[in-house]
């Protein structure tokens, strides 16, 4: 049944970003915008998550918490990597703290573009996940539920 | 026994947007000791500054902070044209103070729906932020984009503003500015509200000046200070006095803020009432040379952005006093002995923005 | 102490429409000069000079004067409008609409055709 | 009235056996001979109070006669020697507690003055057993056997850790058994004499036991103890004098009817004897400084037997109270004492002050149900006791267990306890539970006690509303505390030899008092209110019984089925804001790791300890003063 | 007994479609509050449901256990609710479930679920006197602790306990876990103790975790209910009219900290509940 489409949740994380694309995240929960009505929850608790939304370029401090959390976050699960420096890095990619692109460190399922991200951009980036929720969801059954837990690449 | 909770408040942390660690040491709810760790977001921004030309520095300042992004960008701009002594035209200058005065109120909105948000008080948090919305659509309107201005450049700014979009500008800013008055009205009046703030996270006079506070940190402490009042940019043909609160408590920072985007708002009509036509840049000669320091007013307070150069086009040293890192010490002592529960209201009444403590 | 200050907002608020914009199905257009997305406009026209590619803050742009060709690695892109403004031939443009959102990390590729002929718009 | 000779023996043989096994014990010394002893002395009392109540015709008061009047001498005689043993230990006090031996030597005089100065009629029937005697006296052969039992093992574990103090085990022992024969003569006494008798040997059991390890903190605790019961005692003997004329003997008779008038002074006094030997408020002090004995004791006179010494007088003279603004003032007593020591119990976390606070406001909840004096609320009393003192002695043996295991009676070192020692856990567990939780024995009582006040007297069902609130917090956090599972935690050494034994026999006897409640109502309760009002109660409705039972049905199998799992879940680390540093460690500030280290909470600063003791016992000090005024 | 177990069938079918169908209406009905459109009607399900298909993961294996338990004795309590059984052993059940919760919470040994168990059982202890008050002053004035002999007696309780109504409204807002005392568990993220007690629960035990809270509220409701239950019609639109306000009271107020719940809860109790039911005695019986 289809029902990771209608309730996706987010965990959201900022693996050092400069905020801007945190605060269109937050926005994209408030009146304007409104998630919910996609059935999407900002937990904040990756044990109750679907998707990982996460922003910023991963510097070596937030490396293993951004396993952490990943680790944590039960399947099926998809991580969107939201804004230039989720995805590449962006601005601070010469930076000798920074690692780069979250696909560094754990694998990514949608990229979104932006610097920051606008709202839109970021209810298109989880609407795309969707359909790759509910993949690795049918996945799983397939699987019988008593394969391994994804491992990262 | 001695035994005591110890919560680790952070780095992933639904109260705070940005990830910053905290050891909680509570015994009860009540909060013994906070022992903060930080670099999480650790940008090594700064050191950037000796591989990048000095004028693409100015989109790397400027994401120092996507909250406080439009005033990183001018101060990081002022620095450098003073380096260069660099005349910049008196519309750029306008439109500068007009821009930096929206950013504030973004910015001030936005903390006030997150600090709803941090005492349960969920519509408000979704109110703060709807008003604040029709705010960034302006913004849009006028710079480009919404959080990330991307209009500041050394020698004036990337693009005009035209009559019709000012005026219409304006008529959208009186609209919101009614719109807002309902909402401050909740923070100021509200039994709820008051209950979490009053009296909570005391910071007296003295230790806001001996700990070094800045911004409505220091002034919600009843001390006047207000880096505007070094009347860069055009603050000096402006009519306006810093706003203070005596009580150093939550409410008192909250309420500083809330009638600072009042303030702003008038800061706003009185820029736009006194603006001039002309170009709005110039073009910059040469490489910076020697050293200076640009000191401004942020909406979350004074920033100093330390600029040397050498005559070649990267900088020789950049470096960003922001006033979160100012607001730490001061944040850690009224953190002492308040309960778990007001942790998320005290540490976001200094309106922390981790991205800019640690760049 | 005053109590339910802001019933008076929930009322309005539960009176009205709400203020949600429904997008993806109603969309709104943006502002006129919004920094949406960088967009090769005509390669026909691009000398090639790779300008852009210099200027950019985050080295998203590629140009290589021999194949003749554009690259943009949009992962990279922080829509700063730089290039668009640079460009001697005006080849580049922004466009506010924000550009969407990819599963495959790819290189956005222009190549300018010899002779009169279209861009290769993947 | 005919005795049946069967019961009759069984009740002189509760009151004499035990003697034997104290004389030898007070001589052994021996550690694997006195285990025998002790063994044999605890099983022979547990057997005979368990024989009494299978012979005891159902619902029927037996009126043992006593004619021999060496037993009246030998009591004389036990009395004058109990007193002189008192005020000769009164050597040690300090010239702050001046007052106890004047107030002892007033007992003494008093009761030589109503012994030799009046001419009393003789009693006929010195000893009597009604129901609820026989239930006391079971819990007392039972429990008090099961401590006895466990006693051995503790004490020599308790001498090898404490090496310094000096070894008094003969003492322990004889006072032990001592100590029972004296709570089954308070039980069996009908005489008033003897019944002061019997309860001045608890006294000084009690006083020896609290100074045992003979540190300052603990012999002044002794005389705090001895202090405050002597003045129950000063009352007690009153009493006597007042209860006993030239046309009346000195019998609990006066206390069998409603008595108004002048009957009912000698029930206030000896109910505020009651009130000092069961630590009410403003009493509670001693039972607090008692907790520095050695556990057994605790659980023996502390809490499962001798204070319930008090209350169960104070039961016994629910009819005469009944009614009363002297009955209603003394309920108020237990109330407010029932809900004070409740909140401070939250306040604790030394288990043993814990189980004490708790133990004060169970009692609490007894004097109030005697004090209203109802068919219901007779009937939740006996209840509670039973309960209580089967819960409670596990408890006790419990923490002594853990003390030995642990190093600590600190419940804040019992965290995991379930992982590292399941056994002595478990026991813990059983033992919390029944003393709070539905559908366990005490919260039926608690349900039948709110049922009767709600109709009788109304301020104590809201005390009683008011107090379930802080119980339910003390014991679920402790709970808590136990059950929370540390990642990584071994399970390490458990109970061992005689400990075990005892620990499960009351585990068992907890669970079989819950899940079998009925029976000892139907068995003990029932028939004895019906002897007492002359009506039937029918407490117990099918329906609710039936609920009960699923309740408890649903506690046993839902383990069960949520183990009968198909497959393991997957196992994840717990949150820890994304700093997990493996298991549940986290990587803290200044880069430093912490193993995760939780709290209970104690709420200090908003119950506060020393103004919740000031108000409750200024309260209850008026109330006790008025209760007396009163009558 | 034909009606009670009719109550009990219908209790265990129709209670959570009827809490999950009120828990959607509440985030519509917040979501309007707030300006924003909200999410579906039926999202609680759409919920639940994909939750259910979720992979948990857990920290040890006894925490599953208390929160089957938990859902266990919610449905208990409730079914000798609707059966028409005793008022008093309803409460104790509750509190049973409740116990449960809290202790499942602990078990994780996790930082935040215990910071939520401690809130949760101060909660309890917060409206536990209150809750027991009400059953109290029910029997004063209906004469029975008996659900059925409540219901149909035909007394207007709520006319008779009017404080101890307003009481156990405040106490209401502790149960459905609303601000400005929803301290132990927040519905809203942006809270300093993540979930509280569910912090470490995930997929079927989560979902489990919901739909007993469905069935709460219902029962919750149910007592609503029962102060109106002369006119069992009235009834129904009065429980709904509470629970609409709760959700509207969730809206205005912010979350106030756990001295001010207990003290709240306490002073309500003290004042609006015992001097009722003393009241009520004095005059009425």
């Amino acid at each position: 049944m289809a029902f990771f489409k209608k309730s996706p949740w987010l965990l959201h994380y900022d693996a050092s970003s400069c905020n801007g694309c945190d605060i269109e995240v937050l926005a994209c929960l408030t009146p304007i915008y409104d998630v919910e009505r996609f059935g999407i929850v900002n937990t904040g608790n990756p044990k109750h998550a679907d998707i990982l939304l996460i922003t910023g370029a991963v510097n070596v401090q937030n490396e293993e918490i951004v396993r952490n959390l990943y680790g944590q976050m039960p399947d099926p699960k998809v991580v969107v990597a939201a804004g230039a420096c989720a995805m590449s890095g962006g601005v601070f990619q010469d930076s000798y703290n920074v690692l780069g692109g979250i696909d560094k460190v754990i694998p990514v399922d949608v990229y979104v573009p932006g610097c920051a991200v606008r709202p839109e951009a970021i209810i298109d980036g989880v609407v795309q996940s969707l359909a790759i929720l509910e993949r690795k969801a049918a996945e799983l059954k397939r699987r019988g539920g008593s394969g391994e837990p994804e491992k990262p690449s | 026994m001695g035994q005591r909770t110890i919560i680790p408040f952070g780095p992933q942390h639904p109260v705070l947007p940005e990830p910053i660690h905290l050891d909680l040491v509570m015994e009860d709810e009540k909060v013994v000791e906070a022992i903060p760790s930080i670099g999480f977001i650790h940008r090594g921004l700064e050191k950037m500054a000796e591989k990048k030309d000095f004028q693409e520095m100015a989109y790397i300042a400027e994401r120092i902070c996507g909250i406080c992004s439009f005033i990183h960008s001018m101060g990081y701009c002022q620095a450098i044209e003073a380096l260069l002594k660099l005349e910049i035209p008196k519309r750029a200058e306008y439109l500068r103070v007009i821009w930096s005065e929206m950013s504030r109120i973004h910015s001030h909105l936005l903390w006030l729906g997150l600090t709803a948000d941090a005492f349960g008080f969920e519509s408000l948090f979704m109110h703060s932020w709807r008003v604040r919305e029709k705010l960034l659509d302006l913004i849009e309107e006028t710079s480009g984009g919404r959080v990330i201005f991307g209009v500041c450049k050394v020698g004036g700014v990337r693009r005009d503003v035209d009559a019709e979009t000012l005026r219409r500008a304006l008529e959208a800013l009186a609209a919101l500015e009614a719109e807002y008055r309902e909402i401050a009205g909740v923070f100021s009046r509200d039994a709820s509200v008051k209950r979490r703030m009053t009296g909570i996270g005391v910071l007296p006079k003295e230790d806001a000046r001996a700990l070094g506070a800045v911004g409505p940190t220091l002034r919600g402490s009843g001390v006047a200070w207000d880096a505007r009042r070094l009347q860069y940019a055009v603050y000096g043909e402006l009519d306006w006095a810093p706003i203070t609160e005596e009580a150093g408590d939550c409410q008192a920072r909250c309420l500083v803020r809330i009638r600072e985007i009042f303030q702003s708002f008038d800061l706003i009509r009185q820029a736009a009432g006194k603006i001039s036509d002309g170009p709005v840049a110039v073009k910059v000669p040469g490489n910076p040379r020697g050293e200076y320091f640009a000191r401004l007013e942020q909406p979350r307070g004074e920033v100093v952005y330390y600029v040397k150069g050498n005559g070649t086009k990267n900088l020789q040293r950049f470096r960003v006093r922001t006033p979160t890192f100012a607001n730490l010490p001061p944040l850690l002592k009224i953190l002492q002995g308040c309960e778990l529960s007001d942790v998320p209201v005290i540490v976001l009444t200094i309106d922390p923005c981790i991205s800019c403590a640690e760049r | 102490m005053p109590h339910l200050v802001i019933a008076k907002l929930l009322t309005k608020s539960a009176a009205r429409k709400p203020s949600t914009r429904l997008y993806p199905a109603e969309k709104r257009a943006p502002p006129k000069g919004a920094r949406g997305r960088l967009v090769m406009k005509q390669i026909e026209t691009c000398v090639f000079c790779g300008v852009c590619g210099k200027k950019c803050p985050t080295r998203a742009i590629a140009v290589k004067r021999t194949d003749k060709t554009w690259e943009l690695d949009r992962l990279k892109c922080i829509v700063c409008g730089e290039c668009v403004e640079i460009c001697p031939k005006d080849c580049l443009a922004m466009e506010g609409e924000h550009a969407t959102a990819f599963v495959a990390k790819k290189i956005e590729t222009h190549v300018q055709k010899p002779k009169p002929a279209a861009s290769d718009p993947t | 009235m005919e005795t049946p000779l069967k019961a009759q023996h069984l009740v002189i043989f509760l009151l004499l056996f035990p003697l034997g096994p104290a004389l030898l014990l007070a001589a052994v010394r021996g550690a694997g001979f006195r285990r025998l002893l002790v063994g044999a002395g605890a099983a022979a009392t547990a057997a005979a109070s368990v024989a009494l109540a299978a012979v005891l015709p159902s619902g029927e008061t037996l009126w043992i006669a006593f004619a021999s009047p060496f037993a009246d001498q030998a009591v004389i005689v036990g009395e004058i020697v109990v007193t002189l043993f008192l005020l000769a230990a009164c050597r040690r006090i300090r010239r702050r507690e001046a007052w106890i031996p004047v107030v002892i030597a007033a007992q003494g005089l008093l009761l030589g003055w109503a012994e030799f100065g009046r001419d009393l009629p003789p009693v006929a029937t010195p000893l009597y057993v009604d129901p609820f005697s026989a239930l006391m006296a079971a819990i007392i052969g039972i429990v008090g056997g099961l401590i006895a039992l466990y006693s051995p093992g503790y004490m020599a574990d308790h001498h090898r850790r404490h090496p310094e103090e000096k070894d008094r085990r003969r003492g322990f022992f004889f006072l032990i058994f001592l100590f029972l024969s004296a709570m089954f003569g308070v039980v069996f006494a009908n005489h008033l004499l003897w019944l002061y008798f019997f309860w001045e040997i608890t006294t000084l059991c009690s006083f020896l036991m609290i100074g045992y390890t003979g540190t300052e903190e603990a012999t002044r605790n002794a005389f705090r103890a001895l202090g405050m019961n002597a003045l129950g005692g000063l009352a007690f003997a009153l009493a006597i004098v007042l209860a006993g004329t030239s046309s009346s003997a000195p019998t609990l008779e006066f206390a069998r009817v409603a008595a108004p008038g002048a009957a009912l002074l000698p029930a206030a006094l000896l109910a505020f004897a009651g009130l000092t030997k069961s630590a009410q408020l403003p009493f509670s002090s001693w039972l607090l400084g008692a907790m520095v004995a050695p556990t057994p004791v605790s659980a023996l006179l502390h809490s499962s037997t001798m204070v319930k010494a008090g209350v169960f007088v104070v039961v016994k003279l629910a009819p005469a109270l009944h009614g009363t603004r002297t009955g209603f003032l003394l309920a108020l007593v237990g109330g407010t004492t029932f809900l004070a020591a409740a909140l401070l119990a939250v306040t604790q976390s030394h288990a043993k002050r814990v189980l004490a606070w708790s133990t004060v406001s169970n009692l609490g909840l007894i004097v109030a149900c005697a004090g209203v004096g109802t068919p219901e609320t007779l009937w939740a009393a006996a209840m509670l006791i039973l309960f209580h003192a089967v819960a409670k002695a596990l408890l006790f043996l419990g923490v002594g267990a853990i003390e030995h295991r642990v190093g600590s009676r600190d419940i804040e070192d019992m965290g995991g306890l379930i992982a590292t020692r399941p056994r002595l856990a478990i026991a813990m567990i059983v033992g919390i539970l029944g003393m709070f939780l539905a559908p366990f024995g005490m919260l039926i009582s608690k349900w039948a006690c709110l049922k009767a006040l709600a109709d009788h007297n109304l301020l104590l069902a809201v005390l009683l509303a008011f107090g379930s609130g802080p119980t339910l917090f003390f014991w679920t956090k402790w709970l808590g505390k136990l059950i929370s599972v540390p990642s990584g935690a071994r399970a390490s050494d458990d109970v061992v030899g005689d400990e075990r034994l005892a620990l499960s026999v009351l585990v068992l006897l907890t669970a079989g008092a819950c899940g079998l409640f009925p029976l000892a109502a139907a068995w003990f309760v029932d028939p004895w209110i019906l002897g007492l009002f002359g009506a039937p109660l029918a407490l117990l409705t099918r329906s609710n019984l039936l609920i009960m039972a699923a309740m408890l049905g649903m506690l046993v199998i839902l383990p069960a089925i949520s183990f009968l799992q198909p497959r393991e879940p997957r196992r994840v680390p717990p949150y820890l804001a994304g700093a997990n540093a493996g298991g549940d460690a986290f990587t803290g500030a200044l880069g430093a790791t912490h193993a995760v280290s939780l709290r209970n909470y104690y709420l200090a600063d908003f119950f506060e300890e020393n103004a919740i003791v000031r108000t409750a016992t200024g309260l209850a000090l008026l109330l006790t003063v008025g209760m007396l005024a009163l009558a | 007994m034909k009606t009670a177990l009719l109550g009990v069938v219908l209790w265990l079918i129709a209670a959570p479609l009827v809490g999950g169908l009120l828990a959607g209406a509440d985030r519509i009905l917040s979501a309007r509050l707030q300006g924003r459109v909200g999410p579906p009607l039926l999202q609680p399900f759409y919920d639940a449901l994909k939750l259910w298909d979720k992979r948990g993961g857990v920290v040890n294996r006894f925490q599953n256990f208390y929160m089957v338990a938990f859902f266990a004795f919610v449905l208990a309590s409730g079914a000798i609710f609707f059966a028409g059984g005793d008022l008093l052993l309803v409460i104790f059940a509750l509190t049973l479930a409740g116990v449960m919760l809290a202790l499942g919470a602990w078990s994780t040994h996790s930082p935040y679920s215990h910071v939520g168990a401690e809130r949760e059982i101060l909660q309890m202890m917060a409206y536990e006197p209150m809750l027991l008050l009400a059953a109290v002053g029910m029997y004063l004035a209906g004469r029975s602790f008996h659900v059925n002999a409540l219901a149909s007696s035909g007394i207007p309780l709520v006319l008779q306990l009017p404080g101890v109504f307003l009481g156990f409204l405040l106490i209401l807002t502790i149960k459905l876990r609303k601000s400005p005392f929803d301290l132990s568990a927040s519905h809203h993220a942006h809270q300093e103790l993540v979930r509280g007690i569910t912090t470490e629960y995930s997929g079927r035990s989560l979902a489990l975790f919901e739909i007993a809270h469905w069935y709460e509220n219902v029962l919750l409701l149910g007592f609503v209910w029962l102060f109106f239950a002369f006119n069992p019609a009235l009834g129904v639109a009065a429980a709904l009219a509470v629970y609409f306000l709760e959700v509207v009271v969730d809206n205005a107020y912010a979350r106030l900290t756990w001295k001010v719940t207990v003290r709240a809860a306490w002073i309500a109790a003290a004042i609006l509940g015992a001097t009722n039911l003393a009241v009520v005695k004095l005059l009425l019986r």
